[in-house]
């Protein structure tokens, strides 16, 4: 059974992606982070509704997995889904949109920051139910095979969600099927304001991935490359017929659980350590490090991205609003 | 109905449909517990493992929320799952993925995606299967929108509404009766579907409106049977769907009788009973010449005893007394 | 009330009923997600980690259905748990252990086990929360026999009927509403209960009955202002709860007014409302001049944009505009 | 974590039960069987209602835990549990009495077969849903813990109950709370019509402690005083703080799921084989090569509780039904 758990460590010299790759990665991680620093201040102005949950400081898991996706391929994702969506393709005008409520959103304005959702992309449904996605995601897993199609399905949640009696029957279901099927669990240490170590006595949430016999793995969710080189795998496993993956990335959340939590249950400290260590940051180093790109090249691309999420921003902030008779449209 | 001879249970008549169903459309597949090669408890999916294979027959380990949950996905990417929960009252522990996932999944959407998935299940009492096990919960997804919700009486019906349950395009929660499943009913060999949404009169009547559906159909159509001794004519309407509703039937009825008694298994107060007199008053407040009366269980769990659980559901007794107090009459000539 | 003059929030007199409760009966510990050194993410058991310690205000793993469970088996034997399940849209994750177990324990066990268990939650929409958190289930709690439903309208209420289920030997459902959690009012210093099942009525008038409770009793006392510079004077009755419905206070009403409306957040189909409706015509026919009237939510899931969310949910001008129906009035002049 | 994993082999030369217990086990073990057979009678002769879930041949998993309990101590069962409730301590004739629905019975006959509870013997619910009963008993771990008793709870449920979100979810709460909990898992190799085997891919349930970091023990669960030993051990382990265990007990039910089975889903030659492997008799092989129970004492404790439970199923067949108005007694 423990040979069912592997931890992955990224040789940096067999590690060879072309440089579109590494622009794609930056492009999508710096995109990722400009959005949800928009997004807040739509909050802080109060332009919004509910909650807002940033997902900055894990970036690199959304785009090292999603990296590896076909636009057909299926992801289930979170209240704290915008990354993922925006890697796997998402408008940002029509993700500003939804989040302001507008008919030009995602889900006409109906669902909002916690229910993106997006048929074209396989983005099967944000859920605000800790762990109820990952069933969902196994249920197109079981369109899949059963539909003998290529897709793969990609279930993200995050570490308190594995608590969940959801998670349990869903990696069981997926095991005993061979579905294909990659759980990616971003570990970011915290389920709101409760630090992961209080909730379970596993080191690792890799372990829990064993209970069902799932070859599970563990990786460094704030190196993109890393996260890439894991999810590969997973997606060839599952695409070629040999069942799910469990990932479990380890990452932190640099802000609070939403907008507005007060933080008193971390220090200062923790959060900067783990700062140091962001993937930005660290992805920036890494390709200055290895002459893969210069300064310029990145900053020109972050400058590029900052112009389209602020006109994203602009043409949603101007878009209608949905009418009334709305309320009444897709109930059945 | 067409005209026919043939008669089979109510079990044989949802096993048709899904057959039928299955052989239709390669993308109606069934998931649930021991419903595969055993062909389930109550026998329903028999013989459909044999014929369409383990892929679309798909028996599952005791986790509904799991398989409910990958019900809710498959049906959003392609697939129409029709599930098996083998007892309603087990619906409980897969509440979130029926009532937060299922229900909500279009509308959360912006119409993007769809949910076309039957739940099929059992409830109901009369077996002294105890508390946990004969519940009758229709009201709980009646009440969610975003759900349809069916309970058959008949094998005619049973057949015809899964027929069309299955055909929907957004989730259908079909509610069976335990103590129907060996019922033999009139079901004909062409085929055919019964909209939701149509209630059925089962019996016509003029002075009294008895509203109801699921087995308290036969109970009420006994109930009838007496009353016509006494010289009481009633109007059975099985409503067949709770969502839709057709109460448009109703109405046309009450304007004929003036009097409405509700029946129905599950426990009196906040019970669906509630929704159709507050229908009624509110929209045919003159055709009512009495109060509308509801018949239900007691409001107590289920207990296991079968005395005291024939006590605790409403039997035909109830339905006349219930009738009589409609009509003004005296109790004590029950 | 008592004579005071302190004003506190709602969230602040739910947080003293628990503290008060905790220091009376070591036996009450309170279970939850972030409720303890954090407080709860609506700040309802802030302080109350510190003061009575890690054992009895524990941090539960995101795991409804565990620690439900746990607090029954808790409840059973020896303890008074009081749980906070986050969102009432987290309940349909645990609706097996609340329904099937809580709900029936003392009942399966002939009296020998009983369950004093108080489950907290808040409910409600008009914050942009969504499908699956603006949600209210009361009426599916309501219709389970073995459950008592309590959903306060002001931080009086609040104190006096947590403090009542706290001393419960049964389970109570207790629904709070989020969007008056910062709301005041005024609060005694001295001890004080409030039983459960006793109606309070906000505001005496005379010429129509609004049944209400929550949110929705500060809007129908904005509507019973509005109604009374056309002349309309109109009592508002609070329920408080649910189970036990205390329908004598609504009777006693309708005998003077003869009209009612019956005002909830809840969707309109299948809801508590039809309940009050279907008990008034029954046991008050005679005593009706119109029907009861029904305002609820529009029959569909909360939608997200602030503008549709107020459209779906009721709204100051639907119990207006529900009170002049059953005055027979203009519904133009609305 | 593996390190967590046990199988456990007694030890012939070391174990040392004197003559009483060994009589107590045999006792016990016929008492279970010889009441499941009457109520098999009982079903078959029409005299009751519901179904009925017959524990022929798991008798030494009941006897084995529960020759380890004090009378305050809690145990959480199931529909197959009459045979843990006479382990337990409970009285024939109540238990006749409840499953024929009468006044005398348990719960006065409103419980039934599936629902036996005795407050006073610590049996808190017999569970009719799946699973259900784990956190139950995990609820009254924590009541030991908070009010600082020196109890034990113990979880009696079945191999298939291991796939439900409850089992999880209670488990993680026992571990992080370190709650005086015994897991047993009767692992009977089929839930329903439906082979463990077909619903996991685990070789051993015991893996699945292992997930929450609970200590895990494989025992043949045919062998009373293997169960005995091992259950010795982890309710020593919960007594003294030391928190919970998961115990499989790998057994076999020998008749179908409940009374009616058509059982076409196993052979007639796997149920002979573990007829020859089932625990009363292989506890009377031992007794009689161990030399410590001759054939006629054996004998004789056999007839004596034919006896006994002949008498009290004639005493609940005379007792009286209850009243109708118990309809409405304890509701609230
Ligand atoms: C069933 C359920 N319980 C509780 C919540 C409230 N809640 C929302 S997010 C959250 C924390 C989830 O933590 P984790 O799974 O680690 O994801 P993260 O927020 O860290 O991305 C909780 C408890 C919920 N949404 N659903
Ligand atoms: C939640 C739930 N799902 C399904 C059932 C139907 N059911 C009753 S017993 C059973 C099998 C349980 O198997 P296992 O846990 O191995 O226990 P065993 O019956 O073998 O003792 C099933 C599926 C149920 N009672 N509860
Ligand atoms: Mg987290
Ligand atoms: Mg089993």
């Amino acid at each position: 059974m423990q040979e069912l758990l592997q931890t992955y460590h990224l040789n940096e010299n067999n590690f060879n992606w072309d440089k579109n790759w590494f622009i794609q990665a930056w492009r999508i991680m710096n995109t990722i982070r400009v959005f949800e620093e928009k997004s807040i201040q739509i909050y802080k102005k109060g332009l919004m509704g509910g909650s807002l949950h940033s997902s900055i400081g894990q970036e690199a898991v959304a785009a090292g997995v999603c990296m590896n996706l076909k636009k057909d391929d299926y992801i289930s994702i979170t209240y704290r889904g915008r990354g993922q969506a925006l890697a796997k393709g998402a408008d940002p005008f029509q993700l500003f949109s939804e989040i302001l409520g507008k008919k030009t959103g995602y889900c006409k304005g109906k669902g909002g920051p916690m229910h993106i959702t997006s048929q074209e992309l396989g983005i099967l449904v944000a859920n605000g139910i800790v762990g109820a996605g990952i069933p969902i995601a196994v249920g197109a897993g079981l369109s899949i095979k059963t539909l003998k199609k290529n897709q793969v399905s990609v279930a993200f949640f995050g570490d308190g969600a594995t608590n969940q009696g959801a998670f349990h029957e869903a990696l069981n279901l997926a095991a005993i099927y061979k579905l294909p099927v990659v759980f990616v669990c971003e570990n970011n240490l915290y389920s709101e304001m409760t630090p992961i170590k209080n909730a379970v006595l596993n080191e690792h949430l890799a372990e829990r991935g064993l209970a069902y016999r799932i070859p599970s793995i563990i990786v460094n969710g704030n190196d993109v490359r890393a996260v890439y080189e894991v999810a590969k795998q997973a997606v060839e496993r599952a695409r070629s017929g040999e069942g799910p993956t469990f990932i479990e990335a380890k990452t932190y959340r640099l802000l609070g659980h939403m907008i507005g939590d007060a933080e008193t249950y971390r220090t200062k400290e923790e959060v900067e350590e783990w700062r140091q260590k962001e993937p930005i940051r660290y992805f920036r180093d890494v390709c200055l490090k290895q002459n893969v790109l210069n300064e310029k090249e990145l900053d020109e691309i972050q400058q590029q991205v900052i112009q389209e999420i602020d006109i994203a921003y602009e043409r949603a902030m101007k878009s209608e609003e949905p009418e009334m008779e709305e309320i009444f449209n897709d109930v059945y | 109905m067409m005209s026919t001879n043939r008669i089979i249970s109510y079990a044989q008549a949802i096993n048709e449909a899904l057959k039928e169903e299955m052989a239709l459309d390669d993308r109606v597949i069934l998931l649930g517990e021991d419903i595969g090669s055993y062909g389930g408890v109550f026998k329903v999916t028999k013989g459909l493992f044999d014929e369409f294979g383990k892929e679309r027959v798909i028996d599952t380990p005791i986790s509904e929320t799991g398989f409910i949950g990958a019900g809710v996905g498959a049906a959003m990417t392609g697939l129409k799952p029709v599930i098996e929960i083998m007892w309603i009252d087990f619906s409980l522990v897969a509440m979130d993925q029926i009532i937060n996932q299922a229900a909500k999944m279009a509308y959360m959407s912006g119409g993007q995606t769809s949910v076309p998935m039957v739940i099929r299940t059992q409830g109901g009492g009369g077996r002294g299967n105890g508390a946990q096990h004969s519940q009758s919960l229709e009201t709980l997804f009646a009440h969610i929108p975003g759900l349809k919700v069916v309970a058959p009486s008949t094998p005619y019906d049973a057949k015809g509404l899964l027929k069309s349950s299955i055909r929907e395009g957004s989730p259908v929660i079909f509610i069976e009766h335990k103590m129907l499943y060996s019922q033999k009913g009139e079901v004909p060999e062409e085929e055919y579907t019964i909209p939701l949404g149509k209630a059925d009169i089962k019996r016509s009547g003029k002075d009294v409106t008895i509203v109801t559906l699921s087995r308290m159909v036969q109970f009420s159509l006994e109930a009838a049977k007496e009353l016509e001794k006494e010289g009481i004519d009633a109007e059975v309407i099985d409503l067949r769907t709770l969502v839709p509703l057709d109460i448009e039937t109703v109405k046309e009825s009450v304007k004929k009788t003036n009097r409405v008694v509700v029946v129905h298994e599950a426990t009196r107060s906040y019970g669906w009973g509630a929704e159709i007199a507050a229908r009624i008053q509110e929209e045919a407040f003159d055709d009512l010449d009495a109060p509308v009366q509801r018949v239900g269980a007691e409001d107590v769990p289920v207990p296991y005893n079968l005395n005291l659980e024939k006590e605790m559901l409403p039997q035909t007794k109830d339905i006349i007394q219930g009738v009589k107090k409609s009509l003004y009459l005296q109790m004590e000539t029950v």
